[in-house]
């Protein structure tokens, strides 16, 4: 395995990069981000009609450009690097990564080409209030129905709960405990008995909703299929997804602060000419380039079918957590006054790692859960 | 250590203050008419000259002074916001004349005053500003910019710093003006911070005028002047903590007081947020349940530990100055350990509140708070001088070392500067 | 409570630090430390007699000069500050402090003045190998004889174990468990059947021994006093003790990397004109402060019987580890190449703060307990 | 990424040189006229130029020759210790005679190397030492003091860094000559570290002598000849690691081989020690039992996450510049995050060790290892270029940020330096 980008990949992130430089720069997310939807529709278009990142690893038969995690987390990267207001994560990511792990073949036949054409979007419910990450602590109740299921609880923090119309609600069997009777249900966003809310975030470039459910149809997916294991895997790649956006934004916080530190002058010369700023930047590097490497490690390992799998998405978030924490409130700090005044543009870069930090967990999560993985692979 | 005990003239000073309290002291009054009294009678600033609207008494003896005015719930004079700044400085700088204009409303609070030091281009570097002051003959005339101008959109009065000779070292080419706020060449207009909130503004200047006789001190002497002025802002500080709560009583002179300290202390409503909260730490680790969590403990004890010990420091420092030794390195180290706790407090906070720390408002812990502590509290590392400038003091002034080569010495003109902001 | 010097302690202070500059400079810790014993008696005897340190917190009717904590650990930054060899801590803070918080009066009355005088060298040996330090992981047994009480077991880490001439041994009862049983045995250093062997040390500046006691006769002190409670009165003095010894290495540490910083050109200027090293110093000057101040906090606080001495003990000994240790991997990084020599002294005050971090417990272990006493308050 | 093929001209490379193995490779041989037959046929040094012991192939096919000389178990010429890095410098800098004289000695393993570049009063500031080179005009005459030379206790000659025009800046004022180390002027005393090691030496110049033909370069030139010795520095490393073990096999020649060995690696005997040991870390918090607590837990995690990723970080600067891309951060990054490493595996062994970190010896952990982790591990913040200079070569020539400004310009003579280091 190795994880160096061939020319090929390389090209691709270009491509990305090129177009959301063009088509969703920073005015373009200060828009967004006081928008009613949060993000725009034409935007969304192109990233699924014209760039086809929408499928990007979802195989061609399902519609997909059938490349894996590396792809996507190239994406990822430069989403998290343009702080692109889009609801990539949580209908790529989450949503059409669960159908790709979780769902059965006709399932993914039926739900995945509306998604992969970005015609509709997707979410992923999981969480409850609390905000314990693992679907065992889930509560939500799912009770069959004469025509169906019928979902009863709870769902928080759910990524672009609003904008999605195509829901993904992790729910359990009455009586069920621990990762036993766990399953993944189709809502419409239509259903009745399905209430959403906008919930307040400190990161507005992202949206969140809490859902509550009663007595809302709904359909189990794979039900062929071992939820848990698909789940597991779905949060790794998810995990690893995530962790690639945080670098990328990471590496746009300490491009910010390296250039500003080159032009901005205090007593006669460039604020980069001091150590005090040269060497911070230049552990920052050192942290963003440690973090970019354990999380194309990890998207390599992935793609492998790794053994080791599970471990490096911990590993690559937990690193990505404190790298793009870590640049952000130094990148603040080196632009001084001006770095925490709204019209300068690092305090949105700082929301997003901020609120990505605990997203998925945060880094401690991560590293008790990657020595529990050592220990259990010892 | 011992308490000191009570001299004969504490005595005497309380007896007769007491008595000039009973005769003067009334609810009913209104806040600006008590003042002039104050004013008049030096009971105000007791330790003022008695030639400036005080007594000449000594400032050991202010604690009895204000127990007195606390024992009948009498209101002082105007003390918090910019206005004390502003007295110290023309108090030591200033002519007779400003002091005859302007000081007898300050302490009345009719005037409010404002700080016009920084600049876009010049924040750590105070001394490099490039807002300019030329005069025309008969009076100065005003261009340039200044920020994190606390309360300029009510001030009367500002203290402005600009340059006045392009040609000298920068340090000497600065001179010290107070200028009317309420005229044609002052914009305010408010500045949004990464919090939400907009407790600063920026000034700029359009050929704002300012007469021959508001210059303070000589053409030139501004920093010297405006060195003056920051000398007292830590001491402003601890007149917000001292003087920023308001009375609970009831009646004319009390609602009065209410309103003023409500409109001055509006800018500083998040600055507990910007310090961490560490109060917020325990109770919440507790009420969360992430008191279990062997890692939230590590956090939370480095935490309280750090944040105890850095009281204790002050105290120290308080204690030797009060034993009247020289003061240790414990003064200088205040600031830069308050941004240590700050941040830490924010990694704790971040660290208990788990998923709960993606949500503001309403919707998030404490109403809101925790995000707000998230959001503010990389202003405790810039604001007043960043950590490294505070490093920088640390190292040259504590620990003696040496400094650093200039690269800005020499006539102003030829220092390599920022081009001016562009008005957006 | 307070926690400035008055002019008395100052002046004390001085004394101690003048006479430790004139009869023990470093010249003198290099030689002790490669000496046979350790130390030097006539060192010693001047501490003892001369300054009257060894009797500086024992009450003066037993022959004591009846100050507090506050003055014992003034002593010990000093002596921390000239990384003094001298077997202070083991007999003057350990054993002493044992005698006063933990034995019968008439046993204080018979023991104290010998330690007091200096005449013997006293030590506690409570740990045993693994390095628990709480008195309820004791496994030496006291066994009852007929002329008194037999003792079997080892112990581990006791600091001047071979210099001690006055053996204080925790042993618990056979069949007891935890904090029951246990109980305060003096051992003659010619005991029968007991062997001491001296250990290898990082710290060469303090010297330790393991015990083994076979059978080894040994009278029982305090036995009308609470053992568990008196102990943990120890405890928590000892550790702040040692805590201000280390913030005394701490200052002399930092002091030592200001003086180079200033005399060390490079680059054509005294390296201390770098931001590197200078903003270095400053957080080295901050960290060492609040850790001074957290000791002295403590040291008054346990003089007035504050209920929160022990939480204090473990704030003093938590911050006095961190600091010091990064004050001595600073110094020695500020010293560059030279200060990873031998000839130059750094490495000596490195090694005692190495040691001292872990030795009473390492900070983490002291922050665990710090919650764990703020848990119990509330 | 695709596996490259096998090449026609690998093919007919390692026919040729099977063939002579076959034909000279033997085992009973003594080890130097083995190698003067390696140096003669050129199958020594491949990629070296034919006219100077080599047969002008190119680097890429080095693996296969090395696995042709392993397939055999032939010994190769003299690789490990400074002798390379004198090779390099002398190929590229040397003149004729140079090479005919030292070269083919350098590569039999009859001539030991070492290096004379810094000293007590210049560590980070290489090109600011003092030791001085005077020609006599026959000769130069050498006085001054060079510090932390690896070997030179063994050394034959020594590559000798010194200053020959005091007038000039600093970096234009040093020569660079080949100095034979056992002559009467020139003094070699172990310098024992810390950790209780001697791998180091102090060397003492008192008119030691280098004939004129031993200069290398021209005079002024000697900072870009030092240059290229230190570009060499990284490799070197790298060289120690590959052939720094010894043969298992039996046989006059691999004796031999193994007593050179021995002798070359005895003063890096604590190297892995320096670097944390990393690969204990995991093992021990297992044995120990210290597995179980959260605190040590986390801190395992961040050394082994930090490890791993380090070594992903080299992996990634090897593969593009295999790929023949540019090389990016990585490369640079390695040295600063090793220490990094280094740092927190001590924390981490302190942490897992508890009461016995106070420990050494016999009486200590594995022996005394960890006792040597924690002892040694400053060496690696500060060997080769502390941290702090790691730090300014990111940020100037990977982040491409200004660099400050010089006090160190002009003549050498004016610029403020150490005063020289009493001789102990």
């Amino acid at each position: 395995m190795h994880f160096g980008y061939t020319d090929e990949q390389e090209q691709f992130r270009g491509i990305v990069a090129r177009f959301l430089r063009e088509r969703a720069p920073v005015s373009a997310v200060r828009a967004q981000m006081a928008s009613e939807r949060g993000h725009d529709p034409a935007l969304w278009r192109g990233i699924a009609g014209e760039l086809g990142l929408t499928g990007v690893h979802v195989p061609e038969h399902l519609g997909g450009q059938g490349f894996g995690l590396e792809e996507l987390c190239i994406a990822q990267e430069e989403f998290g690097r343009a702080l692109t207001c889009a609801p990539f994560f949580a209908s790529t990511v989450l949503a059409t990564t669960a159908l790709l792990e979780i769902a059965d073949e006709a399932e993914q036949e039926a739900l995945l080409p509306a998604l992969v054409a970005g015609e509709r979007v997707g979410t992923l419910a999981w969480v409850e209030q609390g905000g314990d990450w693992s679907a065992s602590a889930c509560a939500m109740l799912a009770t069959p129905a004469a025509d169906g299921v019928r979902l009863n609880g709870h769902k928080h923090y759910v990524i672009d709960g609003l904008a999605a119309d195509r829901l993904l609600v992790v729910a359990r069997t009455p009586g069920s405990v621990g990762n036993a009777g766990l399953g993944l249900y189709a809502v419409e966003a239509d259903a009745a008995g399905l209430v959403r809310r906008g919930l307040e975030t400190i990161d507005t470039t992202r949206r969140q909703a809490a859902l509550v459910l009663t007595d809302c149809p709904a359909r189990r997916l794979g039900a062929g299929r071992d939820f848990t294991s698909g789940f597991a895997r779905l949060m790794d790649r998810a995990t690893i997804a995530l962790a690639a956006e945080m670098v990328g934004g990471a590496h746009a916080l300490l491009d910010a602060a390296v250039d500003y530190a080159k032009l901005r002058m205090q007593f006669g010369r460039p604020i980069g000419a001091f150590q005090a700023i040269k060497h911070k930047l230049a552990e920052m590097l050192l942290e963003v380039e440690l973090a970019t490497a354990a999380v194309r490690y990890a998207a390599a390992a992935a793609d492998a079918n790794d053994a080791e799998t599970s471990l490096l998405a911990s590993h690559a978030k937990a690193m990505a957590s404190d790298a793009s924490m870590r640049a952000a409130v130094e990148a603040v700090q080196i632009h001084g006054g001006i770095g925490f005044t709204w019209d300068n543009d690092t305090h949105l870069w700082f929301k997003r790692a901020r609120s990505s930090a605990v997203l998925l967990g945060d880094a401690a999560l991560h590293r008790e859960r990657y020595i529990a993985l050592t220990e259990a692979a010892a | 250590m011992s308490t000191p005990s009570i001299t004969p003239e504490e005595t005497t000073v309380r007896a007769e203050l007491r008595a000039w309290l009973a005769a003067h002291w009334q609810v009913d009054r209104s806040l600006v008419a008590w003042r002039h009294l104050l004013v008049d009678s030096g009971w105000g600033m007791p330790h003022w000259p008695r030639e400036w609207h005080g007594r000449g008494l000594p400032v050991a003896l202010l604690p009895a002074i204000d127990a007195e005015f606390e024992a009948v719930g009498a209101v002082g004079v105007a003390r918090i916001g910019i206005r004390l700044l502003a007295a110290a400085t023309l108090l030591e700088h200033g002519s007779d004349d400003h002091k005859r204009r302007f000081l007898r409303r300050i302490l009345s609070g009719e005037d409010t005053w404002c700080q016009l030091f920084s600049e876009p281009g010049s924040g750590s570097d105070l001394a490099g500003g490039t807002t300019r002051a030329e005069f025309d003959g008969t009076r100065w005339v005003v261009n340039g910019q200044k920020l994190w101008t606390t309360s300029a959109h009510h001030a009367h009065w500002g203290l402005l710093l600009a340059r006045t000779d392009w040609d000298a070292p920068k340090h000497q080419g600065l001179s010290f003006f107070v200028i009317d706020m309420h005229q044609p060449g002052v914009e305010v207009r408010p500045l949004k911070q990464m919090n939400g909130y907009a407790s600063f503004n920026e000034v700029f200047f359009t050929d704002a005028v300012v007469p021959a006789n508001n210059q303070v001190a000589n053409t030139g002497d501004g920093w010297k002047v405006a060195m003056t002025t920051l000398a007292h802002e830590r001491r402003n500080a601890d007149a917000l903590r001292r003087w920023g709560h308001a009375s609970p009583h009831a009646g004319r002179i009390y609602d009065e007081e209410r309103a003023e300290i409500a409109t001055v202390m509006e800018p500083y409503r998040w600055y507990p947020q910007r310090a961490g909260r560490v109060d917020l730490a325990l109770p919440r680790a507790r009420s969360t349940g992430r008191m279990a969590d062997p890692a939230v403990r590590q956090e939370l004890a480095k935490l309280l530990m750090l944040s105890r010990a850095s009281e204790w420091l002050a105290q120290r420092a308080r204690h030797a100055k009060q034993s009247g030794k020289p003061e240790g390195p414990e003064g200088s180290l205040g600031k830069l350990v308050a941004s240590h706790v700050a941040r830490a407090a924010a990694e704790v906070h971040a660290l208990i509140s788990g998923a709960d720390a993606m949500l503001a408002g309403a919707d998030s812990p404490e109403n809101g708070m925790i995000a707000e502590i998230l959001l503010s509290v990389p202003a405790t590392s810039i604001a007043g001088g960043t950590d490294e400038i505070q490093r920088n003091i640390i190292g040259e002034r504590v620990l003696d070392l040496p400094r650093e080569p200039r690269t800005d010495a020499g006539p102003f003109r030829d220092i390599p500067r920022n081009p001016p902001r562009p008005r957006g």
